[in-house]
């Protein structure tokens, strides 16, 4: 079956266009990059249809061994890449949109600078996620989570010209690290006690291990892997680089931070289900964050007039959900709402990019409005994606969060109450969004702004005339292609398929319940409509009168001052002070230039010995030979 | 070695011996020449005992790998000479000397 | 036989190779350690390795040697003067050296395994075609590898050599 | 017989045999080379100048040994000694034809066969050129001095496509025992294309024929390679210092050169000492007819002599090609003089090639010596090896 191919693909892109891409020109640049994600997109569906994965088949994980990597005693790790159906759905949605987003970002970068680095980058990244997701073990799960991550960081400050990029670069890095800190204790647990890291016979041990007498184990496990699974994602406490990371250009955030990567810490816990099944109150732990995520994300999203700032924190909140779903159980509505999730959050990325775009750099929505004369395909497009998220009836985004909710009712009510309440809400802001941007009359300044607020576009916004203008084709096909598939994704039955991995839940859950959901959505984008198309002032006057909520929720609760304040002040001065003048400068430089001194005292020594002249080096040779042979000889003789 | 009547035929110490005393003549030339070019060619007289060595163990083993190391140190030794050679040209284009001595420039 | 055949060509060996060592002459010297070489493809022969023995002709008197008196001459190098032995050298160089040797030669004798004398054709594994069977065989690798060293040789020996062009 | 008996008896012939040729193909070089430029050529001592050779000989024995004062006493003594020594030392192990009885003795025509004959031929080839260098050097005079430089330039660069070229058809007949060479090219392809290698599938060795012939007559120092002895630039080049034998000795190196080069062409493409049609069609009868033709020749010119004293001397040369005519016919004699016939016959059409280019061919100039072989000669013979090594790997 190759499987090893589908990663390589991309990886060749890298080093073609990472060592050669000086050179080449950019319909090479594209021809490689896009190429192989698609080509490996091909292979994707070629390999599943070959297992039978869309007639009903791969019941079972089929497993590929590649090689063996690390053999060392007892431990014996190897390179193996295994598909069951959860792979193959993470696997279709991650080449998929993968594919369509680099499609697209041929157009958005076309005038970029570091051109053939942004596709080495997304290239690389695309290798990394693919063997995130085909990893048949912890370890090469953890390999592909941190090369993501490394990818994530190197995209996110793709502008490095840019202090802010830089400095969102590092905030994502740092914050990860702390997750990644987590999970790397989670492996070394698992792979203690269960002396292999292999994920199938950890599974196959678990089963048979009593679990009262091992719960504190598993909770611990699960625990760690959680905290690595909120700092990937962006839950709490962890999801304050997120935001930050929309620094980097748009198809980066659709595709990392919303599409994917982010998704990673969701896969990587319906992947370990096994373990939180097996301790009794992890799962909750992981809903609780989740729903208070979603939730507070939602509200901070109300608020936000950068409109990738809003579009991040909807991630956040719709991350909130997907966790939510696995806490409650419902691991396959979880693995569900991660699939339509990428699909319309990539839209929506993929739209505002267009908007940003047509706006020639301009991301602040205060200064837009009326676009949807301007960009009428963009507009349609991202109203499709608005309505899946919004959880319009029938679309992809009302089928995977209604299974969401239903669960949690199931689990718990008040979390329905919540979930519902903040699906309201991100009806609400999303068509807030939608609204300011493509309503009204167009309140752009000018020529003005090109390009300050998403510099990358400061070289290409000059070159366009000031008043919006509709992306290029190759931009807005696969903006068509997501909105269809953020319409119809609700009728791909994804639960069905991940049958064989978490059983259905049992009992038809109250109809009721979809139809709350499905009206508090549709109350958000009613109030949406109110408020921004009806009569604007009225959001002013709103937040005049909630003062203090309003900046409350409008500086994002003060998360990043408090962090600040708590974590890095601390860090930062520690280090100084006693890393840095105590450890580096006393000790450390004292033993170096010690050891250069005496090494230099031992040397001026030693130098007599270095006549020049090669025959004296010769003889010098020649007498230690002969030592060496009359010691040979003599142990010989001895025999 | 015995001495007395001459064998009919000797052993292969005896070649590993003569290989023995040619490595030894060109260690002496290679420490007491100052010539370049007849230190170099002190070296090649070193290969060449090694290669007798080589042959005669290829004997004693009833096996073809030491013809095989030899000849591989020939080849050696043909790419030595040709390089060293090269090199030996261009000092003495450089220094008009071919005194191995005044081509110390590592002293100090 | 084979006894006065070694003798004589060991004694032809010995005999050059100090000529080769005393002589201030780098001339003498090369037609010496070619006198060596010669000797040696005999020696070769009694051993049997007929190939080794041609190759010895062709590759090291035939070319090397060719080259070294070559460049000689075109240097024109002259007699050098006697060398100043150092003290060191001229009352521990000696002795060490005889001293080497005889440890050397008894060592040979004392470790040797006890092996049939050397006689002419008793051992016929040196032939081009054997030699040919396991050069391409088992040592290919390291074949291949001498070809490249080779080609780098040269490369360096023109670059090195070149005169330049201004 | 004693082994040691037979061989001495051997070489005893085949030195003799090969000392005349030597003297009288220097005769056969000056009348050719004569008739080429519409003289005479050689003519006052004896009959035709038959005696020429004789003369010279004397005369250079005779002359006085000048030994110049300068010149570097030992090398320039052993020069000549190794270029003659190295030069004739490969004819020990020519075959000039199959194995014959001779008196209840069977042995092999040639004084003996190694297994890597040709590897020793190239050696000893290879070793000739100190003879040429030496005496360049240690004349101690810059005309020879260039020449002995440029010869060993040349010789080196040269035994490369030598080499290469001699490899080529030893790929197809697999040994390197000459004799076994020379009976790997018996026999005929559809009974009258003789299966010799510059015939032989899978690739005919023309190419490499032909290289082998240019780099030998490099390696011999013949026009129009004679560079180290260019007398209009090095006035006589690497033996400008050397009088009467020794003189004489670097001459006979060139020609036992030229002769083993010639013998070695032969062994390796020409067939050896094979006919170049089969018996059945009487290819016995070829010298009978060659012979009596020159005989009959004879007689007509003796009939009506240019000159008065030809009338006596023609008639006689006539009467012995008629017995060389009627040897032939002996059948006992014939399974032993027929292959020296045939070896003989192509040996002298090359020698006569050699004689033939240097009365026509100017001469190189230096770089267009070098470049020429490094450039043409060296690739060339390369292509020509990969190519007969994959044919003869594709089609074994």
């Amino acid at each position: 079956m190759q499987l090893w191919l589908i990663p390589v693909l991309p990886l060749l892109g890298f080093l073609l266009n990472g060592l050669f891409g000086k050179r080449l020109s950019k319909p090479a640049i594209n021809a490689i990059a896009v190429g192989s994600v698609v080509m490996s997109f091909l292979w994707v569906v070629k390999t599943l249809s070959g297992l039978g994965a869309f007639s009903g088949g791969l019941e079972e994980t089929y497993k590929e061994h590649t090689y063996t990597w690390i053999q060392s005693g007892t431990l014996n790790i190897s390179v193996d890449f295994a598909i069951d159906r959860l792979t193959a759905v993470m696997l279709m949605v991650v080449t998929g949109v993968g594919a369509l987003i680099h499609i697209y970002a041929v157009g958005y970068m076309a005038h970029e600078g570091g051109y053939y680095r942004f596709f080495a980058y997304l290239n690389l990244f695309m290798f990394f996620m693919l063997i995130l997701v085909l990893g048949a073990n912890f370890l090469l799960l953890f390999v592909g989570w941190e090369g993501v991550g490394l990818c994530s960081y190197l995209l996110i400050g793709f502008y490095f010209l840019e202090k802010f990029a830089t400095d969102a670069g590092n905030k994502a890095f740092i914050v990860n690290r702390i997750g990644d800190f987590g999970f790397a204790l989670a492996i070394f647990l698992v792979g203690n006690h269960f002396g292999t890291l292999d994920f199938q016979t950890v599974f196959a041990q678990i089963k048979t291990m009593p679990v009262e007498a091992s719960a504190g184990l598993f909770t611990a496990i699960s625990l760690l892997l959680l905290v690595g699974a909120t700092g990937k994602s962006a839950q709490i406490p962890l999801y304050v680089w997120l935001p930050d990371a929309m620094a980097g250009p748009t198809p980066v955030s659709a595709l990392i931070h919303a599409a994917t990567m982010v998704t990673a810490g969701v896969y990587m816990i319906a992947r370990t289900s096994q373990i939180y099944l097996h301790s009794p109150w992890a799962l909750d732990i992981v809903a609780i964050v989740g729903l208070t995520t979603a939730f507070v994300a939602a509200t901070i999203g109300l608020a936000q007039n950068d409109i990738k700032k809003v579009f991040a924190y909807s991630t956040v909140s719709q991350l909130g959900y997907m966790f939510v779903g696995l806490g409650v159980g419902a691991f396959s509505a979880g693995i569900f709402h991660l699939m339509t999730h990428a699909f319309f959050k990539a839209l929506l990325f993929l739209g505002a990019g267009s908007v940003i775009h047509a706006c020639s750099g301009e991301q602040d929505m205060r200064h837009m409005g009326g676009l949807r004369k301007y960009i009428p395909i963009t507009m349609v497009t991202l109203l499709c994606g608005s309505l899946a998220i919004a959880g319009f009836p029938f679309l992809s985004g009302a089928a995977s969060k209604d299974l969401i909710l239903e669960a949690a009712y199931e689990h718990a009510p008040w979390m329905y109450w919540v979930g519902v309440f903040t699906a309201g809400m991100t009806a609400f802001y999303v068509f807030r969004a939608f609204f300011l941007t493509f309503f009204g009359e167009y309140k752009g300044k000018p020529a003005s702004g090109h390009g300050h607020d998403d510099p990358g576009h400061g070289s290409h916004g000059s070159t366009h005339e000031s008043t919006p203008h509709e992306s290029p084709a190759v931009m807005w096909i696969p903006l068509v292609i997501l909105a269809a598939l953020s319409l119809g994704g609700g009728f791909i039955n994804i639960p069905h398929f991940l049958e064989p991995l978490f059983p259905a839940q049992e009992g038809e859950p109250a109809r009721w319940l979809e139809y709350v959901a499905t009206a508090a959505g549709l109350a958000g984008i009613g109030i949406a409509y109110l408020f921004y198309v009806v009569s604007p002032s009225l959001p002013e006057s709103l937040a005049s009168s909630f003062t203090g909520l309003y900046n409350l929720i409008y500086n994002k609760y003060f998360v990043d001052e408090f962090y600040d304040a708590t974590v890095v002040e601390p860090v930062v001065d520690g280090s100084r002070q006693l890393l840095w003048r105590m450890a580096d400068m006393r000790v450390i430089d004292g033993a170096a230039n010690g050891i250069g001194t005496t090494a230099r005292g031992i040397g001026g020594i030693l130098r007599r010995a270095q006549s020049g002249y090669i025959r004296s080096y010769a003889a010098w040779i020649l007498a230690g030979s002969i030592l060496a042979i009359a010691y040979i000889g003599f142990m010989g003789a001895a025999r | 070695m015995p001495f007395g009547p001459l064998p009919a035929a000797v052993p292969p110490s005896w070649y590993l011996t003569l290989s023995a005393i040619l490595f030894a003549l060109g260690v002496l030339g290679f420490l007491l020449r100052r010539n370049i070019i007849t230190v170099f060619m002190s070296i090649e007289l070193m290969l060449n005992a090694v290669n007798l060595s080589f042959v005669t163990f290829s004997y004693v083993l009833k096996r073809v790998d030491g013809h095989i190391f030899s000849f591989f140190v020939m080849v050696v030794a043909a790419a030595e000479a040709a390089v060293g050679l090269a090199i030996i040209l261009t000092v003495f284009k450089n220094r008009q000397t071919l005194e191995i001595d005044e081509v110390s420039t590592l002293k100090n | 036989m084979d006894a006065i055949l070694f003798m004589i060509f060991a004694a032809i060996a010995v005999i050059c190779g100090i000529n080769l060592v005393v002589q201030t002459h780098p001339i003498s010297s090369a037609l010496s350690l070619v006198g060596v070489m010669g000797a040696l493809a005999a020696l070769y022969l009694l051993l049997g390795g007929e190939f080794i023995a041609a190759a010895q002709l062709v590759v090291y008197a035939g070319a090397i040697m060719v080259l070294f008196v070559f460049v000689i001459m075109l240097l024109n190098a002259g007699a050098e003067k006697r060398p100043e032995i150092k003290p060191l050298g001229k009352y521990l160089g000696a002795p060490l050296l005889l001293v080497f040797l005889g440890m050397m030669a008894y060592w040979v004798e004392r470790l040797m395994p006890p092996s049939s004398p050397v006689v002419f054709g008793a051992f016929q594994g040196g032939t081009a075609a054997e030699i040919g069977r396991s050069l391409f065989t088992v040592y290919l690798l390291p074949f291949e590898v001498t070809s490249v060293l080779i080609l780098i040789a040269i490369i360096g020996a023109i670059v090195l050599a070149r005169k330049e062009v201004d | 017989m004693n082994f040691y008996l037979l061989s001495l008896i051997k070489t005893a012939i085949v030195v003799g045999i090969f000392m005349h040729v030597l003297a009288y193909l220097q005769w056969i070089e000056r009348k050719v080379i004569a008739h080429v430029q519409l003289r005479v050529g050689p003519r006052r001592v004896g009959p035709h100048g038959l005696l020429q050779p004789l003369a010279d000989v004397i005369k250079l024995v005779t002359k006085e040994d000048i030994l110049p004062s300068h010149v570097n006493k030992v090398f320039y003594f052993l020069a000549p000694f190794i270029a003659v020594t190295f030069a004739l030392i490969s004819i020990s192990i020519i075959p000039f034809g199959p194995e014959i009885t001779v008196g209840g003795v069977r042995t092999a025509m040639g004084l003996t066969d190694l297994n890597i004959g040709v590897l020793f031929i190239l050696g000893v080839s290879g070793l000739g050129v100190y003879g040429v260098a030496l005496a360049g050097w240690a004349s101690n005079n810059k005309y020879a001095l260039m020449g002995g430089l440029r010869s060993s330039a040349q010789m080196i660069s040269y035994e490369l496509p030598m080499a290469l070229a001699l490899a080529a058809p030893l790929l197809i007949l697999n040994t390197l025992s000459l004799r076994h060479i020379v009976d790997g090219q018996q026999g005929f392809y559809w009974g009258f294309i003789p299966r010799w290698a510059i015939f032989q599938m899978p690739f005919p060795q023309i190419f490499s024929f032909i290289l082998f012939l240019i780099a030998g007559f490099a390696e011999t120092n013949r026009v129009p390679f004679d560079l180290p002895e260019a007398e209009n630039e090095l006035v006589a080049g690497f033996h400008v210092e050397y009088a009467s034998m020794k003189f004489a000795s670097f001459f006979m190196a060139e020609y036992a050169n030229m002769v083993t080069v010639s013998c070695v062409a032969t062994l390796l493409f020409l067939g050896g000492w094979h006919p170049i049609f089969p018996e059945k069609y009487g290819s016995g009868l070829i010298p009978v007819l060659i012979f009596g033709a020159s005989a009959l020749l004879c007689f007509f010119h003796g009939a009506n002599p240019a000159r008065p004293f030809d009338r006596i001397t023609l008639p006689v040369f006539g009467v012995l090609f008629l017995g060389a005519a009627g040897l032939f016919l002996i059948p006992m004699v014939q399974p032993i003089l027929l292959p020296l016939f045939w070896f003989a016959a192509k040996v002298g059409v090359i020698l006569f090639v050699f004689i033939w280019v240097r009365a026509t061919l100017p001469r190189f100039r230096y770089d267009q010596l070098m470049r020429f072989a490094w450039t043409f000669m060296f690739p060339v013979a390369l292509v020509n090896l990969f190519i007969t090594a994959l044919l003869v790997a594709l089609f074994p």
